[in-house]
This record gives structure tokens, sequence and C-alpha cells, in this order.
């Protein structure tokens, strides 16, 4: 099996698992749940999820050197400013 | 490994970006205009002082006090702001009048001073009518206070 | 020189220095008038002495993109002018046009002007930046079409490159845009709305083009550096230029009585500004290191990396310093905005041109590639006086600002302008003797063109 | 210098992203402004954080769960679009592409109907703070949907004329790029502004 096949496979896990987070995120929201801790739980599933696209979807994931990191570094700036946001308002 | 990083692409960017940023300013326009009258005191300028706040609008324009003076924080910097002046005269368009009529006409020695523009009764009217209505519009709480 | 019809150039970069120097005699005047208030009052007011220096300064810029213009196109699309008559002859109604304005802000008063100009017809008169009769405001429209005529014909006829095809947009939108100098409604909220589609999307949009284009022909001419290469940063810094700047006219919206989500799209969108600004100051270090031949004009070299730098300071720092919306909110329409004025112009818009006219001008005047090493050392003389002269003006202005917004607005008890005015006056005096350098540089500038005359070319040291 | 790409196939540790540099400096500065956006929504919610958490109650979480998953399948699409292509397979590239614009497409619709809704109800930026977040941050999205669909046909136009194959696509990876990152922006946007109380 070469390496092309197993990047589409992979990739389609990733979007099972995605998919999977989203109706995750969707529940939490149907019923109603807030909270620190639970607003904390959602954002991380969507900062797994958005690690997830930048690596194997936009495939960053198998660069060597800086540009591996970006949207690492963009889920991680904004991620931290909204946790710090919402931590300080529970 | 090389870079791809042509020319063709750049251009595209430019263009796309352009008109993209473009459209999206014309539908925040086409949105503020639409809020405007909600904000903007077209209310004055269309009741019966409407006809004096347009001359007094000219007036301002035709003797160029924006050379001089901001309205709303937008002129030359070198004498007060007047987007505010009516509440700072304490609501009195009296105030505003009798202060551009005392004017000296060879000014203040050493200092600065507003020239003497031997405005008509009619004339000074609008131009105090003008200054009453901008200082009605809903400028987002802006000047923090009233000096301007 | 490669092109005879490149030679009206000439005409619009002497007239645009000449302006230049008027500009800079107004801004002392001005600068003066801040510390002594009645200095030539009532004869030369502070307002008629403003609209000198401001609109100067607008028409000499104008002249002097004009006779950028003139010069590179030919070059570029590798063709003579379309018709140099038509240039010549609009530079001669230009020039009258500007002389007979600003002869009428100094000889009459301004409301007998707008009389005399008959502004009742169509006002347009009596805005910022805006003061000229709404005659001579036809007469740029006039102008700036057969300009944009001319220069659209050499293209068209011509070789199409990046530089002239994003030069000539730039031209087209700064024609466009200034037609809305002629819509000017009773409703101010209206009238300052589209104002600032003239004033800003001009400085901050359309004029950028014409800045990067006139910045990439010189820095290919002086650094050798391939075309594809310098053509494409041009399109990216000027593509992020765009994209941040409109938007960014927002932050213009705060105060004016437009609805209040224009804090966050203006405060967002002009935080970015800067980045363009930055890229385009990478981008000329990097092209001049990787350079790939000595070009005899060192000054041209300096201008152009000079330009880089003191956009980025004056547009985007100083910008940036009071663009977003909670620190606007204290420091809108204060001595901070004429100091990112002042080093914004400066910086950006005079240096380009200077840079071009750096570049042009030992070749329209008959030199094969640069001006004698002694009229270099006198040219890069001024660029170091009027810089750093301008830095100080804009480090005193801001001080004065920083001062002024903390009396008048934030203070316990805030103070009456014409009170903070007369604490502030130290930091205006200094800014007068900063102004007074500025204009020993401009002075060393205008002889630079008159020293070493007879002696030879400089000629690059071998290495 | 026009630097050519041969080939950016899946063998590991390559130093380049996929596509055009250009697109990525793009990419990062609309990235950015979204960051700045988001970071903004949360310290502003801060401030009001009873406004926010009654008016969200007020939005559709359904369709922006629909959303979600069209915007996460069309990605899906896409990356099964450039699969393809660096198969040298024309034709299936160009039909994962149309699969892909088409889910986009069903974005457009499910995100305009609740507009309409909204906008019947007469909200809009003015109407308070939470609703101005709201539209703005989804609508400026919304029209990066738009972009990246046209984005997209372009590039379906172009592999469909033969423009693209096994060796030089990178065009199809820029686009790719781009749509992976309207996709990106969503996954954040939703949790945030549906969700997160």
């Amino acid at each position: 099996m070469n390496n092309k096949v197993m990047g589409v496979r992979r990739c389609t896990w990733v979007y099972l698992v995605l998919m999977f987070f989203s109706f995750i995120t969707y529940f939490v929201g149907r019923l109603e749940l807030s909270g620190l801790t639970i607003s904390l739980f959602v954002l991380l599933l969507a900062l797994i999820k958005g690690q997830l696209v930048g690596a194997y979807f936009m495939g960053l994931g198998r660069l060597r050197g800086l540009w591996r990191w970006p949207v690492f570094i963009w889920l991680f700036i904004p991620g931290t400013l909204i946790s710090i946001a919402f931590y300080l308002s529970a | 490994m090389a870079q791809a990083f042509t020319k063709t692409m750049a251009r595209n960017i430019f263009y796309g970006g352009t008109a993209f940023f473009f459209l999206l300013f014309l539908a925040l326009t086409f949105d503020s205009m639409g809020q405007l009258p909600n904000r903007d005191n077209r209310a004055a300028l269309e009741g019966e002082f409407g006809p004096k706040i347009a001359m007094g609008k000219i007036l301002w324009e035709e003797n160029d006090c924006i050379g001089c003076h901001t309205l709303l924080g937008e002129g030359a910097y070198f004498a007060p702001e007047l987007g505010n002046v009516y509440t700072r005269f304490g609501n009195s368009t009296d105030a505003i009048k009798g202060f551009i009529q005392s004017r000296p006409a060879d000014g203040i020695p050493g200092r600065r001073s507003m020239p003497q523009f031997n405005f008509s009764a009619e004339e000074l009217d609008a131009l105090a009518e003008f200054l009453k209505y901008v200082s009605e519009i809903n400028t987002a709480g802006w000047p923090p206070n009233t000096q301007g | 020189m490669t092109y005879k019809s490149q030679s009206v150039a000439k005409l619009y970069f002497i007239a645009a220095i000449a302006l230049f120097a008027a500009q800079i005699l107004f801004g002392l005047i001005l600068g003066l008038q801040y510390v002594m208030g009645d200095f030539l009052f009532p004869h030369i007011p502070f307002n008629a002495a403003r609209m000198v220096h401001t609109n100067a300064l607008i028409v000499w810029l104008l002249m002097a993109f004009m006779g950028a213009a003139y010069y590179l196109v030919p070059e570029e699309s590798e063709t003579e002018l379309f018709s140099p008559l038509l240039a010549i002859l609009m530079f001669w109604i230009f020039l009258v046009a500007a002389g007979l304005t600003v002869a009428g802000y100094l000889l009459v008063p301004y409301s007998t002007l707008a009389e005399l100009t008959g502004n009742d017809l169509l006002p347009t008169m009596g805005r910022e930046f805006l003061e000229q009769p709404t005659i001579t405001k036809l007469g740029i429209v006039v102008v700036a079409l057969a300009f944009l005529f001319n220069i659209g014909m050499t293209i068209l006829k011509g070789r199409k490159t990046v530089i002239n095809l994003v030069l000539l947009l730039g031209l087209t939108g700064l024609a466009v845009f200034f037609l809305f100098a002629f819509y000017n409604p009773t409703n101010v909220v209206l009238d300052k709305y589209f104002w600032w589609w003239v004033v800003h999307l001009w400085v901050e949009g359309v004029w950028e083009l014409i800045l990067g284009s006139i910045l990439a022909f010189v820095l290919i001419k002086v650094t050798g550096v391939d075309r594809e290469v310098i053509e494409k940063w041009l399109y990216i810094i000027i593509a992020m230029t765009l994209i941040t700047g409109i938007i960014g006219t927002g932050h213009h919206y705060f105060w004016i009585g437009t609805p209040e989500y224009w804090q966050w799209w203006g405060s967002i969108f002009s935080a970015m500004e800067p980045i363009p600004f930055f890229m385009m100051t990478v981008f000329a270090f990097n092209m001049v290191n990787k350079r790939r031949r000595e070009h005899p004009n060192r000054a041209a070299t300096l201008w152009a990396l000079g330009t880089a730098v003191m956009a980025f300071l004056g547009a985007g720092v100083w910008g940036f310093l009071h663009t977003l919306s909670p620190v606007n909110y204290y420091t809108h329409g204060s001595q901070i905005t004429a100091a990112h004025g002042h080093m914004a112009f400066y910086g950006a818009y005079v240096m380009i041109n200077l840079t071009i006219i750096s570049y042009a001008m030992p070749l329209l005047r008959g030199r094969n590639a640069a001006n004698s090493n002694k009229s270099q050392i006198w040219e890069m003389w001024s660029f170091w006086l009027m810089t750093i002269a301008m830095v100080f003006i804009t480090l005193f202005l801001t001080g004065a600002g920083i001062l002024q917004v903390y009396l008048q607005r934030v203070a316990e008890n805030p103070q009456p302008f014409m009170v903070v005015q007369d604490q502030i006056a130290l930091f205006y005096w200094l800014r007068e003797i900063a102004g007074l350098m500025f204009f020993g540089g401009l002075v060393v500038y205008i002889a630079s063109f008159f020293v070493g005359q007879d002696e030879p070319e400089a000629t690059v040291a071998q290495s | 210098m026009q630097e050519q790409v041969i080939d950016t196939s899946d063998v590991l540790h390559d130093r380049h992203p996929p596509g055009d540099l250009a697109i990525w400096i793009f990419i990062l500065a609309e990235l950015s402004v979204f960051a700045v956006f988001f970071a903004a929504y949360a310290f502003t919610r801060m401030n009001n954080v009873e406004l926010f958490n009654e008016f969200q109650q007020h939005l559709d979480r359904q369709s922006a769960l629909l959303n979600t998953l069209t915007l996460i399948t069309s990605s899906y699409f896409v990356v099964r679009a450039v699969a393809a292509i660096k198969e040298n397979n024309h034709k299936l590239c160009v039909n994962w592409l149309l699969a892909a614009i088409s889910m986009g497409f069903l974005f457009v619709v499910i995100k305009s109907a609740e507009y309409a809704h909204h906008f019947g109800e007469g909200i809009n930026l003015s109407t308070n703070t939470f609703y101005m977040f709201y539209l703005s941050l989804t609508f400026f999205h919304f029209m990066h949907v738009i972009m990246g669909m046209v984005i997209l046909g372009a590039v379906a136009i172009k592999a469909k004329n033969g423009g693209y194959s096994d060796i030089e696509h990178t065009g199809v990876e820029t686009g790719a790029s781009y749509w992976h990152m309207v996709d990106l922006v969503w996954l954040i946007l939703f949790p945030l502004v549906y969700v997160m109380r």
C-alpha cells in the first residue's frame, strides 16, 4: 500500500472524528449545559478539531520547520485568550 | 524542495482580495446608511430650522471654520472643538452668537484670536443653529467631556 | 533617459519641488502662530496659511506622481509617450490653477473667494483638504482625465508590465475617489462619511498602489534584482494594503455619528494596517541586500530605503498608536493626529517622490546614471537633515498630544482647550525649532541640484 | 524568479505548505483577523455575560450543526480531490471538487435561511453587542465561504480542461488550502458563538 492511499485513509478517520466531535458539541448546546468546565471542554474539542484540520487536511503535520506551526499557533493564542476571558467571567 | 510562489497567484490575491473587501465595505456602508436616520439628527434638518441649519453649514464652509477648529474631531487643531460647543456654552445659542460677535477685529496681542467676521443677525442665527444641530448628533459619547 | 518624451517629467518635478518649498515655508508660519498667536494676524490668518500648507502638499504630491508616471511609463512600456504636448499643456493648466488658487487663499478673505468662484452653485468648499474652489476641483478632474488618457494610451500601445498596471490602477482610483469631493450634503454625518472616501481611500488606499509601483520601479533599477521577484512582492504588498486599508476606513467612523460597530471593524482592520508597511520595509531591504549590481546613484537607494522605513514608522507605528477605538476616544482630533499625519505623509509620500526625483533627475538632466559625488553627498545630507527633523517634529507633537489629551480629556478636572494649549507651548516651540532644521534640510536639498554640476559623474567603486 | 514545484506527494517531511506561498500569506492574514475577532468576542462577553447568554439562546443551533457538518464534509471532499489529482485522475478530481462546492452551496442556503429569520425579526448589527458580534463574525465568514466557492469553481474549471496533472497541481492545493481555512475558522466559530456559555 502506498503513502497516498494511507494519507486518504487517515483523512477519512479524521473526518469521522471531526463529525463525532461536532455532534458532541451540538448536544452540549442542545442540553443547554453551561459553566466554565463545560465551556472549556467544548473549546478544547474545537481546538483539537482545528489541529486535525491543520495537520491532516491542510497537510501541515508532515512538514518540517516553521510551516508546521501556523495553525497550531493560531489555535493556541485565541484559544488561550478565550479561555482566560471565560475563566474571568465565570 | 522549491516553494511555489507565482506572480499569477499574487495577482489573483490582489484582485480577489481587493474586490472581496471592497464588497464587504459596501455592505457595511449599506447597513450604515440604514442606521444613520437613528443617529444623525436628521429630524432637525427636516424640521422648521432646517433651512437655517443648511445656511449655517454653508457659512461654516465659506468661512473655512474647519481651517482652525475641529468639528467632531476633524479639522485643524488650532482652536477648540465645536461639535459640542452648544453644550459647552450651557445649551445656549445666544452664548455662541455673543462669542462670535465679540471678537476684536485686530486680534488680541500675543494670543490666538478668532477673526471678526461681521456676520449679520440672520447669519449668526444660522451658524448657531448649525452648531446646535451638530451637537445633537449621536457620536457614541464623544468627546469624553464638555471641554471637547 | 531612454525615451525623449520622458523629459516632460522634468517640468513636473521642478514645480513639485517649488511647491514643496512653499509648503514648508507656510508650515513654519503655522508653527509660529501656534506659539505667537498674533503672528501675521489678521493678514494671513491661521486657516489661510494652513490651506496653503496642506493644499500645496497635495498638489505637489500629485504633480510629482504625474511626473513619476510620465517618467516611468514610457520606460516600462518601451514606447514614447502618447502625447508629450498634452502632458506639457496639462502641466501649465495645473500649475496656473494651483497658483491662482493659492493666490486666492492669500489675497482675499476665503468667503470672498467662495463668492467670486460661485461656490453657491455647487458648494464644495470649506472642508478640510478640499478647500479648493469648485472650479479648481473641476480643473483637477479635467487634468486628471487628460493625464489618465495620456498614460493609458501609452500603456495600451506598449509593453504592459505589472508596475505600469498597478500605477495606472492607483491613478485611476485617485481620479475616481476624488469625485466624492463633489458630494456635499447638509447632513454633516453623510458629508463626513463620504469625505473620507476621498481622503482615506486616497492615502491609505489607491495612493499606496502608486507608492508601491514607484518604489518597485526604482528598486528594479538600482538593485538589478529580477523583475519577476519584485513584481510578485509588489502584488502581495498592495494586496495586504487594500485588504486591511479598505475596511480600515472604519477607524474614521468611530465618533462622527456612524453606527457603533465601526469601532470594532475599524479597530480590528486598522490594527492590521502596519503589516503591509512592515512587509514593504523587509522587501526593500531584502532587495537591496540581494542586489546584483552597484548603482552609482547611492542617494536614490538611500531615499528608497528611507521611504520604506519612515512609511512604516509614520503610517504603521504612529497610526497604530491611536487607531484602536478605546485609545482614539481620547486622542481623536488632538496633536497626536497631527504627529501621525506629519510623519506618515513625509515617510510615505514625500519620500517616495523624492526617491523617484532623485533617481530620474540626473538622467533628465543629461547624466548617464547619477549625479557627481559632491551633489550626492549634499543630497544625502539633506536626507538625514529632513528625516531626523521630521522624527523630532513627530516626537514633539506626540509629547504635546499626550499632555493635551491628559489635561483636556483624562484628568480629573479637565481644562479648556486654550488653557491647555498654553501649557504645552514648550513642545510647540521645540517643534518649530525642528521645523527650522527641516527647512535647512530642504535648502541643502535644493542646493544639491546646483552643486557639483561641472564635476564628473559618480562611479561605482570596483568591489 | 519563477520557481516551479515538482510535486508534493505524501512523501514525508516537506518544508513548504501545499499550494502557492502567496495564498498562505493571505491565509495567515485572514486567520489573524478572525483571531482578533474571536478574542474581542470573548472579552466583550466578559462584561456582558447575561446579555450574551440570553441572546445566544435565540440562535438556531440545529442549523449551525448542519453547517458544521457540511463544511467538514466539503473539506474532506477537497482532500479527496487533491488525492485524485495526485493520481492524475482529472475526472475524479473535478467530481470531488463539485461535491465540495455543492456542500458549500448547502452551507450558503442554510445560513441564508438563518439570516432571513433574523432580519425578519428586525435584527441588525446595531440591535445589541451580541448580535453585532454574531452577525459580523458569521457574515464575514459567510463571505469567505462564497469566496472559497469561487476559488474552488475556478480550480474545477481548470482541472476539467486538463490544467493539472500528477506533476503540476499547485493550483488544486492552493484552492484546497484556502477552503480548509474557511472550514477551520467555522470550527472555532461554531462552539464559541453558538454553544459556549
